[in-house]
């Protein structure tokens, strides 16, 4: 696990540094990692929920209430009514109205033999393509046709999972941000275990500057201890991860049944999550040697 | 880079007009001029407090001077660049007053560690180190850290360490303020084999005895001053 | 901020850990106050959505095939069997079917003039009423309900809900574990700060030590700055979770609309999060303390 | 609680066959006896390594002896309750070897320190610091910190931080290693001064000059036993 093994002047192995640094990278990764994680599973639903929300919905507009012929006429123009807002909606394709023959066939499993309905004011429906590249706010739009078109609904299964892909969307940006947060404090806290370091050290550091070592070979053996905490903790963080992320995964995959399929990461999130400790081992190691050598160059 | 003085040549150290204040501090030294050619053995000498120590780390490069010019091997230090400093300060051996030894290496590690930092091979470490800690009198203690050594144990140690590399300059603040007489007198034939061998020597020290009983020259700090005893 | 401010022999101002402390506490602190929200604001969200999802349910009958006379007594029996699986389904307090009358009065809306329908086949309701205490797997009743009675449907919308909340709860369950775990690398951090300050001062201890000082007269000091480190970190946190948590709300609101109308914290959520810098301090102060005791001690 | 023993009544400090090594190294120390009786002055004596600050340590319960018994101020401090040695260290004032001053504070709050921490008013720190450390030469030096203090001032903040308070029993490691002649004959006699008011005083040291001058009975270490001279 340790890379570096060479000699060492600095008393480095003794200090609590030593057995602080790996639990706080290995917290960092952790959580680095289940954000992470959360990221890409979130990511991966968003966009087959998307997918669902995106492409084609459907619009009912239910008869308008009078005699059969009255009622007939009246629904049409409500149905086209539908029709013109859809359109001149943003980010909508098309929209067509289906004929009864068709709404017929859709509600046989409903209401069985149709061939008895064939005069009644039945609920008109509208087939809407939208443009999947465009985010289309179907909350707003189900307010408007509702406002606009008596007895026009948009399809209200669909609404839900806007609203969802739009909450996991805030969700996610958080996890990334707590990422990219920790990524911060990860260094900082190197930055102060070095500093720590220094002081712990700034006698053997001078006796050693005294005596005519180049502030590289200094800065050097802080850098390979950093180098070997980081990548310790980074693994150990990663172990951590791992089966909590599995039971997790585990637990959802169990409860969700049919709801949420595909649960896993794609593999650019494993090899990401494979890949931090490293990035945590490198971030300690450059952090403290530049720490170091920032503070030797104050020296005389 | 400057040519080297042609007075200055054979100097190892040349002060020139140097002042030295802490801070804003009263000035310790003031007007201090004195070259120690190279082979000489010099006492410093000077009541405590009188600036001994100041005047060997401004040497050592551990103190800048307020004023005036100091040469080390006919370069001035106040030009030098940082990355030369290190090459310099090897060539300087120094025995601290506070000893300094680094607490978690052995005494062997100690006094390798002026030879490991100029980069020489282990096999001449491993003979050359044994061999001096046992004129110092440490042969029985080559793998005991420091804080397990007494008090003139860990002297002998500092001064083994100072002298392991043959330095050019060898800088000694109160070597003998640990040990008693005879290990004192031990310690100051080291010295003088050492000078004997061409290394520039400045012992700063207390010790009256002791410097009556050598014939060297002597520099004496008073109330700021350096004169030549 | 600081609360102790009495001489205190050590050089506990200067050192790395001063300026370190803090900054890692703030980010436990903000990590916690984000988990900890996050679990209070799933926790309403859960519970209203379980109060959605348990109470009653509708199941739907689809007429079966056949002449009038025959589906409609077919589709009784259906009815029938799906009210006897119901009943016998472990919490479910009652099944009971809604006549055809009621069931047309429902239908109103979307098929205009209900006279007409009187005499067509229809799909039947059955109102089920679960024991809101006992958690119903609405998914396997489904499933049960379709293999068993052909053309019975459990309301949908519902499965959906009882599926979310399944997955919140997960999710909550894994806020609360990182804030616990959060909790444990804090001790731990304080633990290792107090061990590097011991380190760093262990020569100012030994010299007190030596000198005839208590143990209880050194840990006072360490334990103090530990308090006062420990408080400015956890306000620092709270400071830098309270907008953060207000975006991310405010976010949520614009986005979701009529979706999760409260996503504001219960008040026992608020003052948890205001307590919580007071909790890091303590926790701080109480480490430092024993740490420094436990390491005197074994002192001479 | 022991009984106070008839014959050791008066003896600040008792050795009864006391034997010390350190871990499993060599005996430094073996089949010590010997009782300072209370207000006596003493010279401890012997070659750098024979074991003084070893003896000194044991003293103020820095270390333990691996056999025999000690006892300070007539209780056995083998059978002593760790709660109760900060009380009994109170009253030692020690001069340790290295000083062991606190980088972080002043001279004034070193010296202050054995009053703080046991309690004294301020009022009295404010007056009798300043008034030791004039008397060791450092009314110049009330507010500087030890790294800014030459070697032998450092060791002077050491001696006055040892006697501040007047301990029963004063124990000085090496005191005047780092000053000249003149201010270690000041600095004993403000031993002296200390012992005529009732101190028991121990002092570890190299320098034979000092220890002839005075008429001290001596402790001379030599192959780990203590012999009185
Ligand atoms: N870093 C510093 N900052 C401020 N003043 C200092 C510093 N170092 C030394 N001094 C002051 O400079 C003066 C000379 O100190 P120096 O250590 O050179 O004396 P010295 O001759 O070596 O004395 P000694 O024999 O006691 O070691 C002293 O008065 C000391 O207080
Ligand atoms: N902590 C320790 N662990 C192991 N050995 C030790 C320890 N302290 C001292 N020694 C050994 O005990 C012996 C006596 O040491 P001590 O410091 O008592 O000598 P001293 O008489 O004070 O010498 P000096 O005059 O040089 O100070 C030495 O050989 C030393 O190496
Ligand atoms: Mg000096
Ligand atoms: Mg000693």
């Amino acid at each position: 696990m340790l890379f570096f093994r060479r000699r060492s002047d600095l008393p480095l192995k003794d200090d609590a540094t030593s057995r602080f640094l790996p639990w706080l990278v290995a917290l960092m990764t952790f959580l680095s990692a289940v954000s992470l994680a959360g990221v890409f599973v979130l990511g991966g639903v968003i966009e087959r929920w998307d997918r669902d929300v995106s492409g084609t919905l459907t619009v009912q507009v239910a008869p308008a209430p009078g005699n059969a012929v009255d009622s007939e006429v009246r629904t049409r123009e409500r149905v086209e009514a539908a029709v013109r807002l859809l359109r001149s909606t943003p980010g909508v394709l098309s929209a067509h109205s289906i004929d009864k023959t068709r709404t017929l066939q859709l509600l046989e499993p409903w209401l069985g033999d149709t061939a008895l309905l064939q005069d009644l004011p039945l609920p008109l429906l509208i087939d809407v393509t939208v443009d999947p590249s465009k985010r289309v706010d179907l909350d707003a739009l189900s307010e408007t046709l509702k406002a606009s078109v008596p007895g026009a609904t948009l399809d209200d299964h669909r609404v839900w999972l806007s609203r969802l892909v739009n909450l996991s969307r805030t969700v996610e940006m958080l996890a990334l941000s707590v990422v990219l947060m920790i990524g911060g404090v990860t260094s900082a806290t190197v930055i102060y275990a070095t500093r720590t370091g220094l002081a712990v050290h700034q006698e053997v550091i001078n006796v050693l500057h005294m005596i005519g070592a180049q502030d590289s070979y200094i800065a050097r053996q802080f850098a390979e201890r950093a180098f070997n905490l980081g990548l310790a903790g980074g693994l150990l963080g990663l172990a951590l991860a791992a089966p909590a992320l599995g039971m997790v995964g585990w637990a959802a995959r169990r409860l969700e049944g049919g709801l949420l399929p595909d649960l896993s990461m794609p593999w650019t999130g494993w090899v990401m999550l494979l890949v931090l400790p490293w990035i945590a081992a490198l971030l300690a190691m450059v952090t403290a040697r530049f720490t170091v050598l920032r503070s030797l160059a104050r020296m005389p | 880079m400057r040519q080297k003085g042609s007075n200055q040549a054979e100097s190892v150290v040349t002060f020139e007009e140097v002042g030295l204040r802490y801070g804003r501090g009263p000035e310790i030294l003031q007007d201090v001029n004195f070259a120690l050619p190279a082979g000489s053995f010099h006492f410093l000498t000077g009541m405590s407090g009188a600036g001994k120590s100041s005047l060997l780390r401004l040497i050592y490069l551990a103190a800048r001077p307020s004023s005036g010019r100091i040469r080390l091997f006919g370069q001035d230090i106040s030009r030098l660049p940082r990355a030369e400093m290190p090459a310099l300060r090897r060539r300087v051996g120094v025995v601290f007053q506070d000893f300094r030894l680094l607490d978690h290496l052995s005494a062997l590690d100690n006094v390798a560690l002026p030879l490991r930092v100029a980069g020489a091979r282990e096999s001449e470490v491993q003979k050359h180190v044994p061999e001096l800690l046992s004129w110092v009198g440490l042969s029985e203690y080559l793998h005991a850290k420091p804080p397990t050594l007494s008090g003139g144990q860990q002297q002998r140690v500092a001064i083994a360490r100072a002298v392991i590399a043959r330095p050019d300059l060898l800088l000694a603040d109160e070597p003998t303020g640990n040990v008693d007489d005879h290990i004192a007198m031990r310690l100051l034939y080291l010295f003088e084999e050492l000078n004997r061998l061409g290394t520039t020597i400045v012992i700063a020290t207390h010790n009256e005895a002791l410097v009556s009983r050598f014939n060297h020259p002597r520099l004496h700090i008073e109330r700021g001053r350096v004169e030549r005893v």
